[in-house]
C-alpha cells in the first residue's frame, strides 16, 4: 500500500475531465430519447468556464459558510474519488480509506452544501437542504447494508479488496447477493445524484426541487465549483457501481497496455450505466417527496435479502 | 402447708374466677352506665377475694397487701372517682354498642372458647385453681371486645380496667405467689395514676368537644 | 453508684422544676440536669466496656447496665439533651406568641425529665416488671405532653395515643406476668426472682407453649408502643400534634425504648425456644411496617405526619433487621438505631420552627421556597432530609447499606430487595414533597425569620455529631454497638 | 520530575474538597466565589489528568496505589482507592472536560452575578467532580457506592440550581428519583457479587462470576444493566435526561453530558469486563440491541427538538448507544472466543466514549454562549448568530462535523471502528445471531445520517440565516474566558480526529487489563500515518491524510480561479425572494419546517398532534390570523411511565383508607392482629 504520485495526478486528471463529460452525455442522451436535440455534449465544459469567469452576487445575509461550502463540496468529491479504483485495481489513495471513508467524504460535502442552502435565509435553501439531508438518511442504510454484503464476501472495507474479492476466480458478480445489492445501490445512486425518479435535476420549480434549491444563491465562481463538484460526485458514484460490481478489465500490473484496456474498460462501464440512468429517467415520472421512502426502504429490503443470501447460496 | 387446704383453695379460686367470668359477660350486655361502673367493682372484689385465698392459702403476707389495695382502688376508689365523673359532665346513661346484644353475646362466647384454646396446651400451671389461664385470657379477650364496642370514653377506660382486672387474676393465681410486692405495688399505682390523667383527659375532651362520643374524635386522618 | 445518679439526676431536675420560679432556672435546670446524664452514659459505657460481657448491677440488682442498656442511655441523654436546647428558643417564642401558658409551659418542664426518667428506667431495671412499669410512666407522662397545647386536634391524638398505648401496655403485662409463671419452675417452689440476669440464666428450661403465648401478648402489646403496623396507628397523630420537642423525643427514643423492651422478651424467647418463631414475627412486622410506611409518605399533606411515618419505616427497618438475624443485620440495627435518634430529632426541630413561622404544617399551605424565607431552617432541614433518606455523606447510609448487606450474606437476599425497595419509595415521597416546600420563588412579603443561637445549635450538633461518627467512629463506641448486638443474638 | 499517579490523584481531590469549602465561604462575594471555585477545580482537574495519563502511558508497577484515603470507618468499611487502566482513562475523560469547562465556567459564571449564589454553584460543582473523580478510583463497593450516591446528591444541587423555575424543579425531582432508583439497582447488584466473594473489595471480585450460580450471574447483569442504563439514559430508561439535562446551567449540562452518563459506561465495562467473567451470548447481544435502539431512538426525537439543549440531551443517548454497540460486540467476540476482536470492539466503545465526552462537551458549551446570548434556548428564536458570534459558530461548527461522524474528525474515526468491529463480527460465528452485526451496522449508518441532518438544523437555525427574534439581532460574542473553554475542547476533538493511532496507543493497557490483549501494533498502519482494521487484508483510513489531501487539491481551484476569474468580481445582494421586496425572517425555514420531513416519514414513531388555527372575516381563503401547533409526545412516557405512576398514587390512595381516623377501628385492627397469632402461631 504505498503512494504514488503519478497515479495520484493521474486520476485527479481524470476526475476532473471525465466527470463534466459523463454529465453531459447523460443530459444529451435524455434530450434524444425525449426527441429533442438536447444541449452537445461537452455543454457542460462550456458553462463551467463560463460561471468562472462571471462577477459573483452573495446574499447579504450569508456568512462565511457560504463561501466556504464550495470549495468543500469540491474537495471532497475530488478527494473521494481518489479513493476509488477506476482504472487500476488499487486506489491511488486506498491507504487513506476504502468505502466508508469514501461515503464520509461525500457526506461531509452534503453536510456543508446543506449548511450553504440555509446560509442566504431564503425560504428555498432551507426547503432544498432539509429535504436533501432527510433522503440522504434513508438512503444510508441502503447502501450500508448494500456495501457490507460486498465488504463481508472481501472481508475488508478496502475498496481494492473488495474488487480483488469479486474479482477473483468465475464470475463471482453473478451470483445472486451481488446482483440484489447491484440493485440496491443503483437506486441509492438515483437518490444520491439527484436524478428522477428522486429529484429532477433538470426543474426549477420551487415546489419539486431538492437539490437546485441549495444552490438557488450561488453564482460565478461558487456556483462552478458548486456544479463541478456535484458532477464529480456523481461520476465517483457511478464509477464505484461499476467497478465493485463488475471488476472487469481493473489493471493489475502497471503497463501502458493495461492502462489503456482499463480506461476502456472504465468508459465501456460508465456509458451503459448513464445509459441504464437515462431509460430510468425518460420511463418514470418524479415521485412525491413522501414516495420516496418507499423507493427506498425498497432498496433496503433489497440490500437485506442480498445479505440473507449469503446465508441460502453459501 | 397441707394439701386439703390447697385443694379448697383451688376449687375456690376456679369458682371466684368464673364467677367473675360471669360478670365480664354482663357487663358485655348490660347497658347502663352506672350499673357498668358497678359490676366492675362487684368483679374486683372478687379478684379481691381471690387475692385473699391465695395468700391464705400459702400464707404469702404480701398478697394480702394486694387484696387490701386492690379493694381500696378498684372497689372503691375508682368507682367513685368514675361515678363522680359521670355525674360531673352530666352524660346519659344509655350506652349505644356498634353491636346489638345477642351479637356480643355470641361474640364472647367465641372469644371464651378461643381462650381455653389456646390455654389447653399449656399445662405446666395447674397448681392452683384449674383453668384460671384460660379465665384470664377470656377476661382480656372480651374486655378488648367491650372496648371496641363501646362509644363513650368513660366506657372505654372502664373495659380497659376488666382487662386489667384479667390481667391481675393471671398475676395472682398463675403465679405460685403473686409478682413481687414492688412490682404489684408498682402496677397498682401506675392504674390509678392511669385512670388519673384519663379523668384529666376526659374532662378536657368534654370541654373542647361538648360530647363524650369517641366516634366523633376522628379529624386526625392519613 | 452510677447508675442510681442517672435515674437520681433528671428525676430531681423535673421535680425542682416543679418550685423552680425564675424561667431562666428552669430552663438551665434541665439542660444542665441532660447535659451531667450525658457525661455519665459516656462514664458507663466505658466502664461497662471495660470488662467485655459483663453487667453492672447496682441497689442488690434493682438497676442492671450492660452494653445493650448503655448503649440506649447515650442516646436517651443526647437526645433529651438536644431537646432542651431546642426547647429553649422554642417556647420562649410560643410564650410570647401567648400560644402556651406558663401553666402549661412548667408542665412541659416538669413532664420531660420524667419522661426521660422513665425511659432510663426501662433500659436500666433489672425485673421486667419494673421495666413495664416504667414503659407505662413513660407513656403517662408523655400522654400529657402530647396534650400540652389543649387543642382539639391535640386532645384527640392524646386519646387515642393513650388508649392504645395503655391497650398494648395492658397486653404487655399480660405477657410479662405470663413470662414470670412459665419461669416458675415445678420443682422449686419457693418465690422467684424476676431479674433479668436470672431469667436469662434459666431461659432454656422455661414452659415453651406459655413462653410462646407470653412473647405473643408482649410483642402485640409492646409493638403498640413501639409503632409496628398494624398497632402504629396512633403514631402519626400522637408525633404529629405534640410540641416539637416532645416530637423530636417520642420519635427520636421512645419508639427505640419499647423496641427496646421487645428486645428483652425476644432474646428470652429465641434463648428458650430458638431464634425461629420470634424472629420470623419480628421480620414480618417489620416489613409490613416499612411497606405501609411507603404509600402514605407518598400521598402526605402533613410535614410532622410525614416525618412521624418515616419514623415508623424507621422502626421497621431496625425490627425486621433484627428478625434476619445476623451478625451484620443486628449491628447494622444498632448503628440505624444511633443515626436515626441523632436525625430524626433535627427535622421535628425544624418542622417546629415552620410551624412557628407559618402556624401551619400543611404543605400545601406552608407553599415553597423556603430556602429563600428560612434559610438556616431550611439549609439544616434539607441536610437531615438527605441523611434521614440514607443518602451519604450521612451515617444512616452506612446503617442501611450495612442491614442490606447482612440480608444478602445470610441468604435471605429477598428480604434485602423488599427493603431496598421500599426505601426508595419513601425517598420518592420525600424528595417530592420536600423539593416543593424548600425550593421554589419565595412568598412576597413573607417576614424572614429570626432564629436564635440555641435553635441553630440544637439543630446543628446533632447533625455535626451524626456527620462525625459517620467519618469518625470510635473504637469503643464500635464495640459497644457490637457488644449490644451480641447480647441481642443470645451470646451472653 | 514525575509524581506518583496516586499523589496527584489525591492532590486533585484535596484540591477539589477546598474548592468546595472555599465556595462555601466566599458565598457572599460572587467575584472571588466564581474566581476561586472554578480555578482551584481547573488545576485539580490538570493534576488528576496527569495522573490518569502516567498510568496509561504505563506508569511502574505498585505506583498506582491501592491506598487507604481514611483509616476504615468500621473495621469492613475501608476507603481504599486504586488507579487501574480502565479507572484511569475514565479519569482522563473527567479531567480534560473539568478543565475545560471550569476554565469555560470562570466567564459563564458571570451571567449569575448578582441573581443567583455563585459560590453554591461552584461549590456543589467542585463537590460533583470530586465526587466523579472518587468513583473512578474507588477500589472497594463502598467507596464505589458512596461515590456514586455523592455524584448524584450533587448532581441534583446542580440541576435544581435555578429552582425558581417549576419545571427546574420538576426535572431535578425525576433526576434524583431516576437516580435512585439505578442506586438500588447497583447496590442489589453488587451485594450479589458480594454474596459469592465475602469481600467488598474490587480486586477480590475480579472474574467473580465464575463463582457464581448462572441464575445470580444473570440476575446481576440485568440489575447492573438496569442500574447502569438508567444512568447512561439507556432507552427506554432515558426519560430523565432530555428532562434534566437542559434545565442545569450550561457548564454542568456540559460535564453532565459529557461525563456523568459515562459512569454508567465505566460502571458497565467494569463489570462486565471485569468482575462477571466469561459473559453469554445474550448479554453481548442484548447489550448491541438495546445499544442500536438507543442510537436511533435518540437521533430521531433529537430531531424533533427546536430547545437547543434538550437537543443535545437526546444526541447524548444516541451516543450511549453507538458505545454500547462497540462493547456489545465486544462481548460477543469474548464470548465467541476472539479476544482480539473483542479487544477491537472495546477500542471502539472507549474511543467514543472520549470522542462523545469531546464534542458534547464542546457543543453544550457553546449552546450554553448562546443561550446567555440570546437568554432563549428556542432555536426558532435564534439565527444569524455566526455574525456577532463568530468564534462560537466556528467551534460548534466543528463539534457539528465531529458528532455527525464525518471526516476527518473524531466522531467519524471511532464510528469506523465499531463499522470495523461489527463487519467482523460476522464472520464468528455460524448461528442466525450474526446478522445482528450488519443490521446494526445498518441502523448506525442511519443514526449518522440522520445526526448530520440534525446538526444541519442545529447549525443552520441556530447560527445561519436572519435573525429570528430581537433578542438574537442583538446577541454578543462570549467571554473570552468561555471561548478558550471551547477553544480547548476543539482542539481536543482535532487531535483526537487527526492522530488515532497515538491515541489507541494509550488504551494498550486497558484492553491488557480488561481482556489480556493489546492490540495497538496491529492497529497501526503505514507507521502510524493510517488506522487499520485487524483482519488479513485490512481497511484503512487516514484522517490525517484526507485533511492533507484536501489541502494539496485546494491549490486546483485556486489555480482556476487564476487562470480565468481573476477579473471577475464580488457584489453583496439581497437573497432571490420571488422578486417580491424585503425578505423578512419569516420567510426563513424554521427548525421544525426542517424536520417536517422526518416527521412525516416516521408517523407511526412521533404520533404528530397538530392543531392550524384560522380566523378569517369572509372567506376561509383570506385568513387574518393563522396559529399553527405541532406536538410530539414521547411513546415511553406516554405508554409506560405516566400509566405507572397513576397506578401507583391509586394504591397508594386506597391504602390511606386504613388511617381513616377512627379509634375504634384501630382497636380492631390490633384485636385482629392479636387474635390471629393467637389463632397460628400457636
Amino acid at each position: 500500500m504505498n503512494l504514488s504520485l503519478p497515479a495520484i495526478i493521474a486520476q485527479t486528471a481524470l476526475l476532473l475531465l471525465l466527470a463534466p463529460l459523463l454529465s453531459g452525455l447523460i443530459r444529451n442522451w435524455k434530450a434524444k430519447l425525449q426527441n429533442r436535440r438536447g444541449p452537445r455534449v461537452w455543454q457542460l465544459y462550456f458553462d463551467l468556464a463560463k460561471f468562472w469567469r462571471k462577477d459573483m452576487v452573495i446574499s447579504e445575509h450569508a456568512s462565511w459558510i457560504f463561501s466556504f461550502t464550495p470549495y468543500v463540496m469540491f474537495l471532497t468529491a475530488l478527494a473521494a474519488g481518489l479513493m476509488l479504483p477506476m482504472v487500476t485495481a488499487q486506489a491511488p489513495l486506498g491507504l487513506f480509506g476504502g468505502v466508508l471513508a469514501l461515503v464520509g467524504l461525500l457526506a461531509l460535502g452534503r453536510f456543508f452544501l446543506a449548511l450553504g442552502g440555509l446560509d442566504p435565509a431564503s425560504a428555498f435553501g432551507g426547503m432544498g437542504s432539509s429535504r436533501e439531508m432527510t433522503i440522504a438518511a434513508i438512503a444510508e442504510p441502503a447502501m450500508m447494508l448494500a456495501i457490507f454484503t460486498l465488504a463481508i464476501a472481501a472481508g475488508s472495507t478496502s475498496l481494492s479488496q473488495i474488487v480483488m474479492a469479486s474479482q477473483g476466480p468465475g464470475w463471482k458478480f453473478l451470483d445472486p447477493s451481488h446482483a440484489l445489492a447491484f440493485t440496491a445501490m443503483f437506486i441509492v445512486l438515483l437518490a444520491e445524484t439527484g436524478r428522477i425518479p428522486v429529484d429532477n435535476p433538470a426543474t426549477h420549480l420551487e415546489l419539486t426541487m431538492i437539490h437546485e434549491a441549495m444552490l438557488l444563491e450561488y453564482s460565478g465562481r461558487y456556483l462552478a465549483l458548486i456544479e463541478w463538484g456535484a458532477s464529480i460526485k456523481q461520476l465517483v458514484l457511478m464509477a464505484l457501481l461499476a467497478n465493485i460490481f463488475f471488476p472487469i478489465g481493473l489493471a493489475a500490473e502497471t503497463t501502458p497496455g493495461t492502462f489503456a484496456l482499463g480506461l476502456l474498460w472504465l468508459v465501456a462501464k460508465l456509458l451503459a450505466l448513464a445509459g441504464a440512468v437515462v431509460l430510468v429517467e425518460t420511463c418514470n415520472a418524479k415521485l412525491r417527496l413522501f414516495r420516496v421512502p418507499d423507493l427506498l426502504s425498497a432498496a433496503f429490503i433489497l440490500a437485506m435479502l442480498a445479505l440473507v443470501s449469503i446465508f441460502l447460496f453459501k | 402447708m397441707n394439701p386439703p387446704a390447697v385443694q379448697t383453695a383451688s376449687t375456690l379460686i376456679t369458682l371466684l374466677a368464673s364467677f367473675m367470668l360471669v360478670l365480664q359477660l354482663l357487663l358485655a350486655v348490660q347497658t347502663m352506665l352506672v350499673t357498668n361502673i358497678r359490676l366492675f367493682a362487684l368483679q374486683s372484689l372478687l379478684l379481691a377475694a381471690i387475692a385473699a385465698v391465695v395468700a391464705y392459702a400459702y400464707g404469702a403476707w404480701h398478697v394480702y397487701v394486694v387484696a387490701v389495695l386492690t379493694i381500696i382502688g378498684k372497689v372503691f376508689f375508682l368507682p367513685w372517682r368514675l361515678e363522680r365523673l359521670v355525674r360531673q359532665i352530666k352524660i346519659e346513661q344509655e350506652i349505644r354498642p356498634f353491636v346489638n346484644m345477642p351479637a356480643s353475646m355470641l361474640i364472647c362466647g367465641a372469644l371464651t372458647v378461643l381462650a381455653y384454646v389456646v390455654a389447653r396446651p399449656i399445662t405446666s400451671l395447674e397448681r392452683l385453681g384449674s383453668n384460671t389461664l384460660a379465665v384470664a385470657i377470656t377476661l382480656l379477650l372480651t374486655g378488648f371486645f367491650l372496648m371496641i364496642n363501646r362509644r363513650k370514653a368513660i366506657t372505654q377506660v372502664l373495659a380497659l380496667l376488666t382487662m386489667e382486672n384479667g390481667v391481675m387474676l393471671a398475676a395472682i393465681a398463675l403465679t405460685t405467689y403473686g409478682m413481687p410486692l414492688v412490682v404489684e405495688i408498682g402496677i397498682f399505682f401506675d392504674v390509678v395514676i392511669a385512670v388519673m390523667v384519663l379523668g384529666i383527659l376526659v374532662f378536657r375532651i368534654r370541654e373542647t368537644f361538648a360530647s363524650m362520643d369517641v366516634s366523633k374524635l376522628n379529624q386526625l386522618k392519613w | 453508684m452510677l447508675l442510681t445518679f442517672i435515674l437520681g439526676v433528671p428525676l430531681a431536675a423535673g421535680l425542682l422544676c416543679l418550685f423552680a420560679r425564675p424561667r431562666r432556672l428552669v430552663e438551665i435546670l434541665n439542660l444542665g440536669g441532660f447535659a451531667i446524664v450525658l457525661m455519665l452514659g459516656i462514664k458507663l459505657f466505658h466502664t461497662v466496656l471495660a470488662v467485655p460481657g459483663s453487667a453492672r448491677t447496682e441497689c442488690g440488682e434493682f438497676l442492671r447496665a450492660d452494653a445493650l442498656s448503655a448503649w440506649m442511655v447515650l442516646l436517651i441523654s443526647a437526645v433529651s439533651l438536644a431537646t432542651s436546647l431546642y426547647a429553649v428558643s422554642y417556647f420562649r417564642r410560643d410564650l410570647a406568641g401567648g400560644v402556651v401558658s406558663e401553666r402549661r409551659w412548667r408542665e412541659f418542664y416538669v413532664l420531660t425529665p420524667l419522661f426521660a426518667t422513665g425511659m432510663l428506667l426501662v433500659v436500666l431495671a433489672n425485673n421486667l416488671g419494673v421495666m413495664w412499669i416504667a414503659v407505662e410512666a413513660t407513656a403517662l407522662s408523655s400522654v400529657l405532653l402530647v396534650a400540652l397545647y389543649n387543642r382539639q386536634n391535640s386532645l384527640e391524638a392524646a386519646w387515642k395515643y393513650v388508649m392504645l398505648g395503655g391497650l398494648g401496655l395492658v397486653l404487655a403485662l399480660f405477657g410479662t406476668i405470663l413470662t414470670y409463671a412459665a419461669a416458675i419452675v415445678p420443682p422449686r417452689s419457693e418465690m422467684a426472682s424476676f431479674n433479668w440476669s436470672s431469667l436469662q440464666a434459666m431461659a432454656p428450661h422455661i414452659d415453651q407453649h406459655l413462653m410462646t403465648l407470653a412473647f405473643i401478648f408482649v410483642l402485640v402489646g409492646y409493638g403498640t408502643k413501639a409503632g409496628l403496623a398494624p398497632m402504629h396507628t396512633w403514631l402519626p397523630d400522637a408525633h404529629s400534634e405534640a410540641p416539637s420537642p416532645t416530637s423530636a423525643m417520642l420519635s427520636g427514643v421512645s419508639l427505640k425504648i419499647a423496641l427496646y423492651a421487645l428486645l428483652r422478651f425476644h432474646i428470652l424467647t429465641s434463648a428458650c425456644l430458638g431464634s425461629g418463631l420470634s424472629c420470623h414475627l419480628l421480620l414480618g412486622f417489620g416489613l409490613f411496617s416499612m411497606l405501609l410506611a411507603g404509600p402514605f409518605i407518598l400521598m402526605q399533606k402533613n410535614l410532622k405526619r410525614m416525618l412521624a411515618y418515616s419514623s415508623l419505616e424507621h422502626v421497621g427497618l431496625i425490627c425486621a433487621a433484627v428478625g434476619m438475624n445476623a451478625p451484620l443485620t443486628v449491628f447494622g440495627a444498632m448503628l440505624h438505631m444511633g443515626c436515626h435518634a441523632l436525625t430524626k430529632p433535627v427535622l421535628f426541630f425544624a418542622a417546629g420552627n415552620i410551624h412557628q413561622q407559618y402556624h401551619t404544617l400543611e404543605f400545601r399551605r406552608i407553599g415553597s421556597g423556603l430556602a429563600g424565607a428560612m434559610p438556616a431552617t431550611a439549609l439544616l432541614l434539607g441536610l437531615a432530609a438527605v441523611a434521614v433518606c440514607g443518602l451519604p455523606p450521612f451515617g444512616l447510609f452506612v446503617s442501611e447499606l450495612t442491614v442490606i448487606a447482612g440480608g444478602f450474606t445470610s441468604q435471605q437476599s429477598w428480604v434485602s430487595v423488599v427493603i431496598l425497595a421500599s426505601l426508595i419509595v419513601v425517598f420518592c415521597g420525600v424528595l417530592n414533597k420536600f423539593s416543593g416546600m424548600l425550593l421554589g420563588p419565595g412568598k412576597g412579603g413573607a417576614p424572614r425569620e429570626t432564629i436564635s443561637i440555641s435553635n441553630v445549635a440544637a439543630m446543628g450538633l446533632p447533625l455535626g455529631a451524626l456527620l462525625f461518627f459517620t467519618v469518625r467512629l470510635p473504637d469503643s463506641l464500635w464495640q459497644l454497638m457490637n457488644q449490644a448486638a451480641g447480647i441481642i443474638r443470645g451470646s451472653p | 520530575m514525575m509524581l506518583p499517579p496516586t499523589t496527584l490523584l489525591i492532590a486533585s481531590l484535596c484540591g477539589y474538597a477546598i474548592g468546595a469549602v472555599g465556595g462555601l465561604l466566599f458565598m457572599r462575594r460572587e467575584k472571588l466565589a466564581a474566581a476561586f471555585t472554578f480555578g482551584v477545580a481547573a488545576l485539580s482537574a490538570s493534576s488528576s489528568l496527569l495522573a490518569g495519563l502516567f498510568i496509561l502511558a504505563g506508569a511502574p508497577p505498585g505506583a498506582n496505589g491501592p491506598l487507604d484515603l481514611l483509616p476504615p470507618l468500621i473495621p469492613y468499611l475501608k476507603f481504599t482507592v486504586r488507579l487501574d487502566p480502565l479507572g484511569a482513562f475514565f479519569l482522563v475523560l473527567v479531567s480534560v472536560l473539568g478543565m475545560a469547562i471550569s476554565i469555560y465556567s470562570l466567564g459563564y459564571a458571570r451571567g449569575f452575578f448578582g441573581r443567583k449564589n455563585v459560590g453554591v454553584l461552584g461549590a456543589s460543582y467542585n463537590a460533583l467532580l470530586l465526587a466523579t473523580t472518587l468513583l473512578f478510583a474507588a477500589d472497594n463497593i463502598w467507596v464505589f457506592l458512596i461515590a456514586w450516591e455523592l455524584m448524584a446528591l450533587t448532581a441534583f444541587c446542580l440541576v435544581s440550581f435555578e429552582h425558581e423555575k417549576p419545571e427546574t424543579r420538576q426535572a431535578g425531582v425525576l433526576f434524583f428519583i431516576m437516580s435512585h432508583i439505578d442506586a438500588g439497582c447497583i447496590i442489589a447488584g453488587f451485594l450479589l457479587l458480594f454474596q459469592a466473594s465475602g469481600d467488598y473489595s474490587f480486586s477480590s471480585l475480579h472474574d467473580i462470576g465464575a463463582r457464581m450460580s448462572s441464575g445470580h450471574r444473570n440476575a446481576a447483569f440485568v440489575l447492573f444493566l438496569l442500574g447502569f442504563g438508567i444512568k447512561s439514559g439507556v432507552v427506554p430508561l432515558h426519560v430523565w435526561l432530555p428532562v434534566a439535562h437542559p434545565v442545569a446551567p450550561s457548564n454542568v449540562s456540559a460535564l453532565m453530558s459529557g461525563v456523568l452518563i459515562k459512569t454508567g459506561i465505566y460502571g458497565l465495562t467494569r463489570v462486565c469486563f471485569d468482575f462477571l467473567g466469561p459473559p453469554p451470548l445474550g448479554w453481548g447481544v442484548t447489550i448491541l440491541a438495546v445499544g442500536t435502539v438507543s442510537a436511533v431512538l435518540g437521533v430521531l426525537y433529537a430531531l424533533m427538538e427546536h430547545d437547543l439543549k434538550r437537543l443535545l440531551a437526546y444526541h447524548s443517548i444516541e451516543n450511549i448507544g453507538i458505545i454500547l454497540m462497540g462493547l456489545g460486540a465486544s462481548l460477543i467476540f469474548l464470548h465467541t472466543g476472539h479476544p482480539r476482536l473483542a479487544a477491537l470492539g472495546l477500542i471502539a466503545g472507549m474511543y467514543h466514549t472520549i470522542n462523545h465526552a469531546s464534542f458534547k462537551g464542546l457543543l453544550f458549551l457553546g449552546a450554553g454562549a448562546v443561550a446567555q446570548a440570546t437568554h432563549t434556548r428556542n432555536m426558532e428564536e435564534m439565527g444569524g448568530l455566526s455574525k456577532q458570534m463568530r468564534e462560537t459558530a466556528f467551534y460548534f461548527l466543528v463539534g457539528a462535523v465531529a458528532i455527525s461522524a464525518l471526516p476527518p474528525l473524531n466522531g467519524f474515526v471511532s464510528e469506523w471502528l465499531t463499522y470495523q468491529s461489527l463487519l467482523q463480527g460476522f464472520d464468528v460465528t455460524e448461528s442466525m445471531w450474526r446478522l445482528v452485526f450488519p443490521l446494526s451496522g445498518a441502523m448506525l449508518a442511519l443514526t449518522g445520517a440522520l445526526a448530520a441532518a440534525c446538526f444541519v438544523k442545529a447549525f443552520g437555525i441556530t447560527f445561519l440565516g436572519q435573525p429570528r427574534s430581537e433578542r438574537a439581532a442583538n446577541a454578543v460574542e462570549a467571554a473570552p474566558s468561555m471561548r478558550i473553554g471551547m477553544a480547548l475542547l476543539t482542539a481536543v476533538c482535532v487531535l483526537l480526529g487527526l492522530f488515532p493511532t497515538a491515541f489507541i496507543r494509550l488504551l494498550d493497557p486497558l484492553t491488557q487489563q480488561l481482556i489480556g490483549e493489546q492490540i495497538s501494533q496491529q492497529l497501526t498502519v503505514a507507521n502510524g500515518l493510517a488506522l487499520g482494521s485487524l483482519s488479513q487484508n485490512p481497511g484503512t483510513i487516514s484522517t490525517l491524510g484526507m485533511a492533507l489531501t484536501g489541502i494539496c487539491l485546494l491549490p486546483i481551484p485556486l489555480a482556476l480561479w487564476l487562470i480565468f476569474g481573476r477579473k471577475a468580481r464580488k457584489r453583496r445582494g439581497p437573497t432571490w425572494a420571488c422578486g417580491q421586496p424585503g425578505l423578512t425572517p419569516q420567510m426563513e425555514y424554521t427548525a421544525t419546517g426542517f424536520s417536517k420531513p422526518v416527521r412525516m416519514i416516521f408517523k407511526a414513531l412521533f404520533q404528530p398532534r397538530r392543531d392550524v388555527q384560522r380566523e378569517y372575516d369572509f372567506s376561509p381563503y383570506f385568513a387574518t390570523t393563522i396559529r399553527f401547533e405541532s406536538h410530539i409526545e414521547e411513546v415511553f412516557v406516554e405508554r409506560l411511565y405516566r400509566p405507572l405512576r397513576i397506578w401507583i398514587l391509586r394504591v397508594s390512595r386506597r391504602v390511606r383508607a386504613l388511617q381513616a381516623g377512627s379509634i375504634h377501628a384501630y382497636l380492631l385492627y390490633i384485636f385482629v392482629t392479636l387474635l390471629l397469632l393467637l389463632l397460628f402461631a400457636l
